[in-house]
Parts: C-alpha cells; structure tokens; sequence
C-alpha cells in the first residue's frame, strides 16, 4: 500500500488537521469531528447536516457554505459516523428552524443517524432525514437492505442547500430533497478496487484486463465483472442501465454529474462524459447541466459513476443558484 | 457461579483481547462482501470500551454491559456499532445482579431483541441475527435443563460458532453484503462471525 | 494499463468532445485544438494564452474563461501543441491589446512558442512571452534546460489574467507574470508513474516501497529514489527543500498550492497539505492563502507538488480577485 | 546518382516506414530518460507528412523537404517538431536541383545549423545535435574525396549510428533527459537515436 499518510490510525484525524488549515471558512472540530461554517448564516434558517465514512473526499467536509451545507460529520474510512458527531452537529447548526439530516442508504449510516434523530429530538431540535438511495446496481426491494446512497447526494445537497438559504420551512427543504433523490439515478464502474488504509491493502483483486461493473463507492465489488472495453462502450452500458430504471423521455432534460471515483484523472473523466453526452443526445435527452470530477469518491478507486437526475425549472434555477463552499462555488 | 460485576468485566476486557487478536480474520472476511472494517470497527470500539471501563465503578453487571453499549454507539460508526452497542445495553438493562444461567439467557435474549428492533434482519439475512439466534436458543434450552453457567455458556458458543458458519452458503439481504447479491454466496458473515467471537469468549471465561 | 479512453490515438480528441459537451462557457476547436471562451470580453484586453501537453488536466483548458485564461492550446500527452494551435488561438483571442503567451519551461514549450510568435508576429499580433520555471528540484544553470514549469503556471495564470481583466497594458501583464514566475518555487514527489495511453505502461517502475524525489509532470524520473516514509516526513522535505532555494523570512507570507498529480486521493492531499502548514508555521511562514486539490496532474501519477509563492499586496489582491472558470472559480 | 525529386519523396517515405516500425524502441529510450513520447510524435508526424506528399506536385527535392518540415512543424510538436521540421525546411531551402553529393552535404549541414539555432545544443549534451554532426562531417568529407552519394550516405549513417551510441555514457544537458542529472548517463537519446535512424534510412534507399 503507498499512501500518503502517517498511520493508518490517524487518516481522518490528520485529514482534517489539514481541512482546518487549508479552509478558514471551515471551523473544524477534530476531537468532535464535525465541520460547520466558520460564520454562522445571519438570519435563522433550515440547517442541513450530512455525513457518512470518509474516503468519499469532497463529500461532505467540502460541500460545508452557504447555498449548500451548514454542517458535516465525517465518520471513519467507509464507516458511518457515530451518533454523537450528528447530535453535536445538530446543536451547533440549529438556529431554531430545525434541521435536515441528509443521509446515504447504507445500513450504518441509517441506524447512527436514527440514534442522532433520537438524542435530537429530545434536546429538543426538530428533526427531517432525507434518504438517498439512487444506486441502480443494487436491487431495490422491502426486503434488502435497498438501494445504496452514491452520487445523488451532492444533488440532493446542492439544491435543498439552495431552497434552505432562501428561508423555506423545514418540511419544505427535507421534501424537495425527497423529490430530488426521487428523480435521480446512479451506476457506477470501478476500473481498479480502493485501498482501505487499515487494511492495507485493496478490498478486492481484479485481472489487469476487468473491471466490476455496479461497484458501490465502499471498496465493495460490483454485481458483475467484465473484461475492459473502450470508454465508449462502458458510458453506453451505464447510460442504458440507467435509462431502463429511469422514467425519461425524448425531449426530457436532466441534469448530469459524471463523478470520479478518485483514482481516476480528469481526462479519462470528460472522455467518459463526451460519449455519456453523445448517448443522451442519441436517446433525445438534453443535458441542461453537467458537473464533471471527483465528487464523491472511494479512495484511490479507478473508476467513474453517472447520476442523472431529471430536470425541472425549480431544480435547475436551484442548481444554478450562488454556493460557495471549498469543492463547488458559484457566483 | 453467577454473572456477577467481576465476571461482566472480564468478559468485556476478554471480548477486547479477542477482538484485538481476530481483527484481521474479521476485516477480511468483510473484505470480501463488505467494505473491509468490520475489524477495525470492532477494535476501535472495544479499546474505547477498556478505557470507559478503567475510571468505572459499576453498580453491578449491568452497568458494566451498559456502559460497554453506550460507548461501542459513540465510537464505533457503521452497522455493527449501533448493532452491538443496542444490544450491550438491551443486556445491561435486563441483568439482574448476580444473574443465575436463568436470568443471563433472557438478558442475552434482549439483546437480541434489541438488535433485530434496529437492523430488522431476519434470520438467514447473512447477519448477527444468524448466530446470535441460536445461541439464545441453545443458552435458554441449556439454562431451563440445569447446566451451569459454564455449560450454558459452551452450549451458546458452539450453536453461535454454527449460526455463523451456516452463513456460508446464504445470499445476503441486509447489511453491505446484500448489494453483492448471488456474489455473497460462499463467503461466512463477518459480524454473525464475530458475535460467535463473542459468545466462545464468554465460554472460556467462565471455564477457565 | 487500465484506462477510461477509445484508443490511445484519439486521447485528445474524445477529451475535448467531452470538454465542448460540459462546457457550454467555452468554445472548443477540436480540428485546430484551440479551447477560447465562448463569449469574448466586452471591452478589448490583453489576451492570455497559455498552452502545454495534454495529461495536466485541469491545466490549460480548465482555466480558460472570465479572470485567467482567453484561450488554451492543448498538444498531444505529454507533447508541446504544435505553433499553429497558439497562431490560431492568437489570431482569435487578440482583440488589439496584445497577447501573452505563457509558457511552461522545457524544450519542445519553448520552441513552438518561439515559432508561434514570431508567426503571429508576421500577421500583426503583438506578443510577449511569460517564462515559468519554478521548479527547484532541477538545476538551474545557462548551460542546461534550466528549471521545469510546474504548479506556479497556475499562479501566473490566475493573477496576471486578473490583471488583464482590469485592462492592465500588455508590459504590465507579462511583468506580473513574470514577477510571480520569480516569487514561486515547486517541488514534487511519486508514489507511482505515470502511464501515457500510447506507451501502454508506466514510464518507469517503483517498488511497492519507493518514491521517486523531485519528479516532474511529464512522467519523467526524478532525481532520486527513497524509501516511502510518512506524510509528515515527506512534506517535511518538500517544505525545506524549497525553503533551501527561496528567500523566505519567518514573518513573509505566501500563497500555498498544494497539487496533486492525477491518481491521489484529495482526502491524502489534505494529510499532507496539514503537514506542510505545520512546517510552515514552525518557519514563521505565514499562509495566506491556499489551494489544495488537482491542478497541475501528470495523468495518473500518484503524488503531489508544492509551489509557494512569496506573497505581498498586489499578489493577494489578484489572487482574490473574481473567476469563472470550469477549475477555479471565485465570487 | 543524383538526389533528385524522386529520390527526396522515397527517402521521406522511406523514414515514415522505418519510423513506423521502430517506433516502440524510440519511445522505449523516451520512457527510460523522458516522457514516453518521441516514437509516436515522429509517427504522428510521418504519418501526415504522407499524406501531404500524396497531394503535392513537387518543384523539387527540395519542395519535398521544405513541405516535410512544415509539415512536422505543424503536427508533432514537442522538441523534436520543431527541431526536425526546421532541419528539414532548411536542407530543402539549400537543395539545388537535382544535388550531386557535395551539394547534398551541404545542405545537410543548414539543417544541423537550424537544429543548433533552434535548440542551443552543443555537442556532448546528449541530443540530435550528437548524431546529426558526425553524420555531416563524414558527408561532407566522403563527398570531398569524391565517394558517390550511396559511398556518402553509408559513411554517414555509419558516423550517426556512432555518434548515437556515443549518447549512452554522457550526461544530459538539454532537453527532458537533463532533468535527471546524474541518472541520464547509461541510456542511449531517443532524438540521437531517430536522427541515426534517418540517415540509415537515405543509405539504405540510395544503395537498393
Ligand atoms: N440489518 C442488520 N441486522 C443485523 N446485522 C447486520 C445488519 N446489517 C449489517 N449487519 C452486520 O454488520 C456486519 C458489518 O459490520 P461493519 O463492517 O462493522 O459495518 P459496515 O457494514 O457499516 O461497514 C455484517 O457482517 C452483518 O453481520
Ligand atoms: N535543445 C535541443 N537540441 C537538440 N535536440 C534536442 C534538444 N532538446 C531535446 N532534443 C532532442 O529531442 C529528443 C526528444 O524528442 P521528443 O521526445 O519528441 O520531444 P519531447 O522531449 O518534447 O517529449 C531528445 O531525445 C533530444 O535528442
Ligand atoms: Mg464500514
Ligand atoms: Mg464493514
Ligand atoms: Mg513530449
Ligand atoms: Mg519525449
């Protein structure tokens, strides 16, 4: 394993000495492990918290400003975080409109944040959780554990974050979250797996010539494994995985984030995303917007995911709307 | 030989020790279906547990369990934080002091309860649920036939050590592992393996 | 080799497709290579054109808009563009004012500068050159190809294109660049090399427990290997190495850019961006402001460089001053 | 024999093919002391240096090589586009019609004087510059004493193949491979290399 890094023990620790260092508009809690703006918006307004395991670098430390987040909890490498990061969080960002907490489908991060909700409540702070589950390589059913949380959060973020800032009531913002998610979708391809830096070495081995198809951003393998194909080929199979769960029609606009799993440079990204363009265009669908980069990601996995999420006025004019924050900024 | 503070804590500082040692074992076999930290989960959260431990004058048993819950939920993270964390405390709050072999099984049996309230798995989810099942069940049946609290203790080890093997062949529904779907097949649950860790550790401190 | 692209031959091509499909804001040319804003400045102004080897993305192509660049020549991985690209893009970006071209330091850049400008010359347009030559980890003497151009372009390019926008003369543009040029140093370690899609395999081989000192971006050696150490040791060595070479005094300020190279995770670029402001500080260096994230990439090299920039009043306020681009943005 | 017309259109086509062919060992020399890229910048360069030829009614052998140095300049950049393509402008602007070896060599050495214009190199700093000047001072000498132009050619290859080799121990002084320092001596230059590369090549289809 080469890693930048002083001991697998301290990553987050050390990560977010230099989150602190490098962000005075960050104030960085490390003991506590929670990340909120260093000032606080001026007048009362919803707060949106959100958190899962780190790895996932910019999420979410880095979506933490106005227009987006108020608070981050970031847990260990691939773990959620603890209930205590979430209650801190939730006490730190109330200003009296309650607050949002904007969870990934996993398992782990479903029961800490339901321990948080709880301890919240009871402190007194109106809580809202917003679920995302947009990952279509996982089977969505009562019976599982369902769909898993991926890409769609940075939407879900972004545009509630928007709704918040204008001072729309509690309800208002964990529902337009609830109808973002419900109008996005993800797939992902990991070229290579993550190397968990406790582990030491990577979650799984795969021949110089496959890759896993359906990978989840945890190090966790795919559905399936393929051999490798030209850039063309993979944004076809992942545009089509996605269109067969997606209701979209010709003349549909979405909006489009072609994500780096963090291994991966930006060159292969927009390759990716040229031919992920051209397939929309051949179905009829206008991407009215694109994020191309690494933002939400799995260590060092090679790879890309697509999340497209069906565009309206309100969604789009909330994409569009000022954010500033270490990894997304927008006049 | 009752359950008595002693006895709870050194079962907690044993399940330390084993835990410390399996941490590897545990890792991989998340690794496999998982994302590779249920070891280091579990080592986070019971080292933590040791030093809440160490200023601790307990009360008796129970508030040596409980004690072990709240800080497993406030340092852990994951699905087997909360998990584990409810279900020491579900224990803790059941225990009477000193617990008989009796008493021990229905507060071993809360904690079951607590867990299957949160995760809501079933049994052959591929989960804690699949060992920790049959080792209340064993615990229960040996405790109202007599046996000691050694053997009621061996008895739950060996059916959790078989809950957790028979997770070999399941496909998972819950947890991290049920995004692999058919790909689970073969691989044993790493949290039904270290609940198995958990109950063979109480076993061998109650013989030894 | 494992990569997200067509063919190794039309690298270049299917990344700009991708470019001109998320980026609305810019014009791409893909026949000529030319990326230019797409809507041209109101009022005529120096024009800033910078230009290098593909594999560093976001640099050129990602700084180009309102604030930085007017236009970016993009050559073949690793390759130079050829004196055409920067005549065309000369030719469209000039609005009267002059254009500087900037220019990272080798050879090939040189070279094909050099034939560019004095074509752009022959049709009128009157150009200056901006040298950059920041990197310490290469001898810099008359008799060699001096320093290499690493992460201080992005320094250059920001601030002088923040100048440019003010309507600042062309002599006072290339001044600027060139000051800033002066005032930076860089220094870059590998964990891993690069693979250029065309060679089919790493530029050279490390063991698992080596890292190659003072490395360039263009997949290149570096001037010696060492055992892989923590994160604190490593900035430690970057942070004195370029301190050895920079007049520095312990209450000087400087702006901090730490980059890393294409395949690095930015939650183990925060690590060491941590580090490195430590050491700063035991210096009684004071930061004034920081980067961290892909900049200045060498594909999929894993690693990172750090540029520091001696900063003073003007450098600041330019360095502050509002951009749109696709890779640095500022209210 | 002459260099005439069709002598300059099989010698460039003649490179495109031996470019073609070693094009993974120049890159393979790139790789050890560069960035991995010559041997596919002269194919991209040869390549459309063809395809310019197949439209070009030629005045001359030296409109054959201006035409291939534009060319170069316009589609390989990097250090060796612009330092062969200005070689190659340079031999064409110095070539009368048709040249006999001595004006060959001649103007042979104009585009040794653009390559050393252009990129400052002297020689023992491990560059074209290393191949390309004992080339032409065995061209020039052989011509002297009156060899014929396949006599030339051949000499001067040999003196290139020299002179490339020669590369191996010296210590960079330009170009990427000066970035190493120390760690460029041992490896043979890729621009050497192609220069030698190029001379064989006017050997080889003077004498079949
Ligand atoms: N809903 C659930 N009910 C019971 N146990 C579960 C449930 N979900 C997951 N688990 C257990 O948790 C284990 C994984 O724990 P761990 O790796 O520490 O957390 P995470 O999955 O968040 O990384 C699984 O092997 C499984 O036994
Ligand atoms: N200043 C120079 N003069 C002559 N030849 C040079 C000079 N600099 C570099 N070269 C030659 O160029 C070769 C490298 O060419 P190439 O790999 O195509 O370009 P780049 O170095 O830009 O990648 C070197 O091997 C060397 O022979
Ligand atoms: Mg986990
Ligand atoms: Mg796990
Ligand atoms: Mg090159
Ligand atoms: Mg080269």
């Amino acid at each position: 394993m080469k890693k930048l890094i002083n001991t697998p023990e301290s990553v987050l620790e050390d990560a977010l000495a230099g989150v602190a260092a490098a962000h005075p508009e960050l104030t960085v809690d490390i003991p506590n492990r929670v990340i909120t703006r260093a000032v606080r918006p001026a007048a009362p307004k919803v707060a949106l918290i959100s958190g899962g395991g780190s790895g996932h670098e910019p999420l979410h430390g880095g979506f933490v400003g106005p227009g987006m987040l108020d608070a981050a909890c970031p847990g260990e490498i691939f773990t959620s975080p603890v209930p205590d990061q979430m209650l801190a969080a939730a006490k730190a960002a109330d200003s009296g409109a309650g607050v949002v907490f904007i969870v990934k489908n996993y398992t782990g991060d479903v029961m800490n944040f339901e321990l948080a909700a709880e301890l919240a409540a009871e402190e007194g702070v109106e809580v809202r959780t917003v679920l995302v589950n947009d990952d279509v390589a996982v089977e969505d059913s009562t019976w599982t554990a369902g769909r898993r949380g991926t890409g769609a959060t940075v939407l879900v973020e972004k545009t509630a974050g928007a709704l918040a800032e204008r001072g729309a009531p509690l309800d208002e913002v964990a529902a337009l979250g609830e109808r973002v998610n419900a109008a996005s979708r993800s797939f992902a391809i990991a070229l290579t797996a993550a190397t968990v830096p406790a582990a030491g070495k990577p979650g799984f081995d795969l021949p110089e010539d496959e890759i896993e198809v359906g990978v989840g951003i945890h190090g966790e393998p795919g559905r399936r494994r393929e051999k490798l194909r030209p850039a063309r080929e993979l944004a076809a199979e992942v545009v089509e995985t996605i269109l067969a769960d997606h209701h979209l029609n010709p003349g549909d606009e979405v909006i489009a984030l072609l994500n780096g799993l963090g291994g991966t440079p930006l060159l292969e990204l927009y390759i990716v995303y040229g031919e992920v363009a051209a397939r929309l265009a051949a179905h009829g669908i206008t991407v009215a917007r694109s994020l191309v980069g690494n933002y939400v990601t799995s260590l060092d996995m090679t790879g890309f995911s697509l999340t497209l999420t069906k565009a309206d006025t309100q969604l789009l004019e909330l994409w569009d709307a000022p954010v500033d924050t270490p990894a997304l900024k927008r006049a | 030989m009752d359950f008595d503070t002693p006895l709870a804590e050194a079962w907690v500082r044993a399940i330390a020790a084993a835990v410390e040692k399996e941490q590897g074992r545990l890792t991989e076999l998340d690794s496999a279906i998982g994302d590779g930290d249920h070891g280091s989960n579990l080592q986070r959260g019971f080292a933590a547990v040791l030093t809440a431990l160490d200023g601790l004058q307990p009360a008796g048993p129970g508030a040596v369990l409980t004690k072990t819950g709240t800080t497993l939920i406030s340092k852990v993270g994951g699905a087997s934080g909360p998990l584990y964390g409810k279900a020491f405390r579900a224990i803790g709050a059941a225990l009477p002091e000193p617990a008989g072999p009796a008493a021990l099984a229905e507060a071993l049996a809360a904690g079951l309860d607590a867990i299957r309230a949160l995760g809501k798995a079933e049994p052959g989810d591929k989960t804690i649920v699949d060992a920790y099942t049959p080792a209340v069940a064993a615990f229960r049946t040996a405790a109202a036939t007599g046996a000691t609290l050694p053997e009621a203790a061996a008895a739950a080890a060996d059916a959790a050590d078989q809950g957790a093997h028979a997770t070999i062949p399941l496909r998972a529904r819950k947890g991290r592992a049920s995004y692999l779907g058919e790909r689970s097949i073969g691989h044993q649950d790493p949290g039904a393996t270290s609940t198995a860790l958990i109950f063979r550790t109480l076993a061998d401190i109650t013989t030894s």
